[in-house]
């Protein structure tokens, strides 16, 4: 299989779902001839046009609100929002417009639009430009939310996305645009909902999303080597989320870490690790631990920035307090 | 009142007289499921500016669009939607509009597109502008309304999506329904400068009307929404209006935002109805009797509608987590 | 002691920090003569005037952008956001600006202001007036939340949030507004970060915010009278969290219900829950149960809306299976 | 170039001549570093913008305040800052401006009254209309000048807070400044109409000038700046200037949209700092050699500014929690 960066992957699933279905079209600052600051888009603007690649003024509000109604009114919008920093901007089209339409319509309308933007400190741009703001969108029901961990799950999840008539949000991490992976050349999508176990293991459960997936796998590395066996598995969804699948390891090793690069406290993590606990108490053998980028806004300084996110290194020891019991003492 | 285009017109003005009877009558109604403490809830009544809402809507196809606001139960009527289910939707009945689920603030008679009352002030400004770039996006000649209140220019989404509008000449109207008041507060103390300037700066087209005037609405809109379909919009309306009751059903001592003399007067001298009806019978379209047995038929219409939602079903508790998404029977489940 | 409405408590906070500190001012829409849809604030345009009791356009963003560097440059704004569902549109100033100006500018800029707002369902509101989104601005480092849950707590924690030199956020639950409780006439303030314990109890914690403070109280009754005790405890503010009582009060139980207003998934009961697994985890004799309101839009129709919120029968149901052991079998 | 105002302005015009050949001797030294990789992260280049800054800043007084944006270096020297302080910030380093926690984006000397670089477009335009709201309500005279893009004028947040400062007259200045690009896209592709007059139509008095002289540039800010703190506000200006570089040190192949000979045309003819050097050396206020000598001098500054920074010390890993909450020294302690 050939092996393409997450960005082609991410312009390869666009480019086939606007071929198959002439509806779909992007929007979006500066995604038509430059093709965004990361370059992700190069090239669609000339297959398809500025009718379909659509370059808009610097209005986030405003173009998901247009796409709320572009949505509504028969088309399928995949908004380009440059920074995830920037949702705070759509919250309220995409909360209190697009999530809600289709239940405060009863059914009547659909809102099939995607959001991809993106997640991701240590780029060194600071507190308004690395932030990690998925919680926020999986806390309001009616928003599914996609978190990619290489480019096979860009690619299939996004034409996914796209194909679902409901609202969704896509975070890639604007770390791994150039990270390749292998990718067929035969059409796949990926379902929502369904986790994907990368690595098995016996003696603990590491859960990782987006950005953190890689970390889990490199410290699963690392404790292998100290006779560790870890599964790891990608929830590749937030919303909808694969319960059984982490459950069923969560019984099987008996001891799970959670790891995501939202901060910490009343993120994601928190969600993961209660239901967890919630529906696997008896089989659990130490609480769940859950780390969190740290709940300080993203430093500048190079020294301080990396510090923030969760590591390899960190969550193997975290993995080994786990396995020591040590956190016995620490309850 | 504007003179009339020729007397082939008498259907359309009987109609639109109609229309404006039927608003007047279903917030009459509603008030009074209000008052008697059978509506669940509050309502922002639309009586006062019927002219505004049947003068745009009478000019559209059912295909154009309208997006509607937290006042939309005129705009519903306006654009074709039947009693029953638009007061099954007051009480939040299974036979709703919305099945229950929306209520005053979100009623909307989809199929006939109508977009959504929304309870964000200027929330639906971004859909209506969205709507308009679909149909020219798909090549449709459809024409879609923006309906919103003079209070909703400040709120800065609007700038947005003119902007866009106007960059790409998209078929939209934005229609500002400026009854004086926002809320508890007089437009000149939170809208500085010119509200249609505000439009032009944006190169987009605007003109100020007579929203009592149901003729010289309609009129203005049949001008505008030919040529937005020939690609000639964005355009930009203020209709100057004004709304009977308080801010809502429940705003009832409002004089320290507002004379009664103020309210006496528009009633009495600016009503659309009244105003109307007299061109009606003075052009010989209808007679005072015609008129009154139209308001009778209306009347009782409504009543029996009324009766039906009050008896009709409240949505089975399977509903609540239905409609989440549209892919998933119980999202919950 | 006297007994006053939540409105009026909430009312004579501001009116005592006003005459306190005349850079104290209330901006927002139809706060001056129509003191708010509410009336929270009837009479202080009479005392303050328009000058410091300031009514707005409809420009939720714009005015909460205003305070910002309002508070910057030496006044402490009290931002009057009219629906909790609003918190969208300010998301931006507020998250991006107030919460991260201190840390950005290495503690050079202060930014203490507050932003007043309100929760809770069962209004007959609808989807856009109805939200308890409280876990969005929780999960937001730089931002402190309260969540009073009477009228001694309003007053009490607006007058501690006018003095904090932080944004503050606080949620009000609309329907209290006119339920009364004992209010001291003398001067108090509610430290941030300490926990109420309204009841205690030694078989199972209740852990209770804003309008659930309440249905744990009487949850806790139902429970009483079938010889169960519960101890119904108040976090009072959610950042800072009081851990300690919370994990004192678990450990003494060894079972916990989290209920809170706001959806259940990826809310606030997740990390609140979260916390005590972590640090309890060994004195737990089942899973930490949470209880928000469910994940859908809140639907207009009473049939559904009032089953889209914890009820004092549900919290003791949900106590009885707790302590019943059944859990263990879910589990 | 706009005539002399008279001798006694010498000082002044060296200062400004000064100030601008600082912004862009800061700029080639920023520009060094990110090429040479030993800045961390991506900076905006101010060079070619600098009479804008410098012409409005020189016409403030410490205690007025300015918000600047994610291009934010020229604001911040115009307002006083430093060089050492600039380079430690711009490198991550503990004794930048912002402790190295804001780096460029977000650079900022505070006691100059800086109320910070931002990094969301138009993002601080509600934070200048605060400020300005404060000296109102307390009283003190300062003015508030809030510098923005072209690009900026989309977000809706700028009517918002424009519409409340026109209603309140308050005491700060809009100050767009135009060049002509907004991140790889032109002007006149993301706006509509015309600029100056969408803050008219709010009843803001506004204004368009050559932002490419410094006097020009100085002499309007003067006046309105004076009118503003006898309650005369607010006002716009759109000042009409060039980026040299790209939109960031990155963007280098930029052909796509902009041309070469645009950006030659600028630079040869354009020059805010040519043409001011041009001007003082015909005036006879400065020779050829006092202004090489004055560059020198700067350019030997900014070099040891540089060192010091390069060799100075990040904040202790310790500080990464510190200034979370004013009140907890570790927030997570
Ligand atoms: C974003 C937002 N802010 C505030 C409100 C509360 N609110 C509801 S209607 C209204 C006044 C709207 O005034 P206007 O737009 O003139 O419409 P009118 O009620 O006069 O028809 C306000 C402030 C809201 N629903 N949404
Ligand atoms: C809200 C927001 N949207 C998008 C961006 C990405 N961005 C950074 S600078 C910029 C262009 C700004 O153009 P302009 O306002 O003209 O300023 P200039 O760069 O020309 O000085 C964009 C789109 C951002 N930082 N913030
Ligand atoms: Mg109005
Ligand atoms: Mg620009």
């Amino acid at each position: 299989m050939r092996n393409i960066t997450l960005s082609q992957a991410v312009n390869e699933a666009l480019a086939e779902e606007m071929r198959r279905d002439e509806t779909v079209f992007i929007i979006g600052e500066d995604v038509a001839e430059a093709g965004t600051p990361f370059k992700v888009l190069s090239g669609l603007v000339e297959e398809f046009g500025t009718d379909r690649v659509v370059d808009t003024p610097i209005a986030e509000p405003g173009f998901m609100g247009l796409a709320v109604g572009a949505a509504m009114t028969g088309t399928r919008p995949v908004v380009d929002l440059m920074f995830g920093d920037f949702i705070y901007l759509i919250m309220d089209q995409l909360c209190n417009q697009a999530a809600k339409t289709h239940y405060m319509s009863g059914g009547k309308l659909n809102v099939p639009l995607v959001v991809r933007t993106n997640l991701g400190a240590t780029r060194r741009s600071a507190a308004q430009h690395s932030q990690s703001l998925h919680a926020l969108v999986a806390h309001i029901p009616g928003l599914k939310v996609a978190l990619p961990s290489s480019a096979y799950e860009a690619k299939g999840l996004m034409k996914t996305a796209i194909r679902d008539d409901n609202p969704v949000v896509i975070f890639e991490d604007k770390l791994m645009y150039n990270d390749k992976a292998p990718v067929p050349e035969e059409e796949y999508l990926i379902p929502f909902g369904q986790a994907n176990v990368l690595r098995e293991g016996s003696d603990i459960t590491l859960i990782g999303t987006s950005s953190m997936v890689q970390v889990c796998q490199q410290a699963a590395e690392l404790l292998a080597s100290e006779g560790v066996s870890a599964e790891v598995i990608d929830p590749r969804t937030i919303v909808p989320l694969d319960e059984e699948t982490l459950l069923k390891s969560a019984k099987k090793t008996s001891r799970v870490i959670v790891v995501d690069e939202g901060h910490q406290s009343f993120g994601i993590t928190g969600e993961i690790a209660s239901r967890i606990n919630e529906k696997a108490f008896y089989h659990l053998d130490a609480p769940v631990l859950r780390m969190g980028a740290m709940d300080v806004p993203v430093p500048f300084s190079p020294a301080l920035e990396d510090i923030t996110v969760p590591t390899p290194e960190g969550v193997a020891a975290s993995a080994r307090k786990l396995m020591s019991g040590e956190m016995i003492h620490a309850a | 009142m504007s003179p009339a285009k020729k007397t082939s017109n008498t259907e359309d003005y009987l109609r639109m007289y109609r229309q404006m009877v039927r608003i007047r009558t279903f917030e009459d109604n509603a008030n009074q499921l209000y008052l008697s403490a059978k509506m669940p809830g509050l309502t922002h009544m639309y009586s006062g500016e019927e002219a505004v809402a049947v003068g745009i809507c009478e000019a559209l196809e059912v295909t154009d669009k309208i997006t509607s606001t937290h006042r939309g139960h005129g705009h519903c009527v306006a654009k074709g939607a039947a009693f029953k289910e638009m007061f099954c939707e007051l009480l939040g009945k299974e036979e709703g509009y919305c099945r229950g689920k929306g209520g005053s603030m979100h009623i909307a008679d989809q199929s006939n597109g109508n977009l959504g009352a929304n309870a964000i002030v200027g929330g639906s400004m971004g859909i209506a502008t969205g709507s308009a770039f679909t149909a020219k996006l798909l090549g449709r000649d459809d024409v879609t309304v923006c309906f919103f209140g003079d209070g909703a220019t400040a709120q800065g989404l609007m700038y947005e999506v003119m902007n866009m509008a106007a960059l790409w000449k998209l078929p939209v109207i934005y229609a500002c329904e400026n009854n004086g008041y926002s809320e508890y507060t007089a437009t000149d103390e939170i809208a500085a400068g010119s509200i249609p300037a505000r439009a032009e700066a944006f190169g987009i087209e605007a003109h100020s009307v007579n929203g009592q005037d149901v003729l010289a609405v309609n009129q203005l809109t049949q001008d505008l929404v030919a040529r937005a379909r020939k690609g000639e919009g964005p355009f930009f309306m203020e209709l100057m209006t004004y709304r009977y009751h308080g801010h809502h059903v429940g705003d009832i001592n409002r004089e320290y935002y507002r004379r009664k003399d103020e309210e006496r007067d528009w009633k009495d001298n600016k009503d659309p109805i009244t105003l109307f009806g007299a061109y009606l019978t003075k052009e010989g379209i209808a007679t005072k009797e015609n008129l009154a047995e139209m308001q009778a038929a209306i009347e009782a219409d409504a009543a029996a509608a009324v009766e039906y939602a009050l008896a009709a079903k409240y949505p089975d508790t399977s509903e609540v987590d239905m409609h989440v998404f549209t892919d998933v029977k119980h999202a919950l489940a």
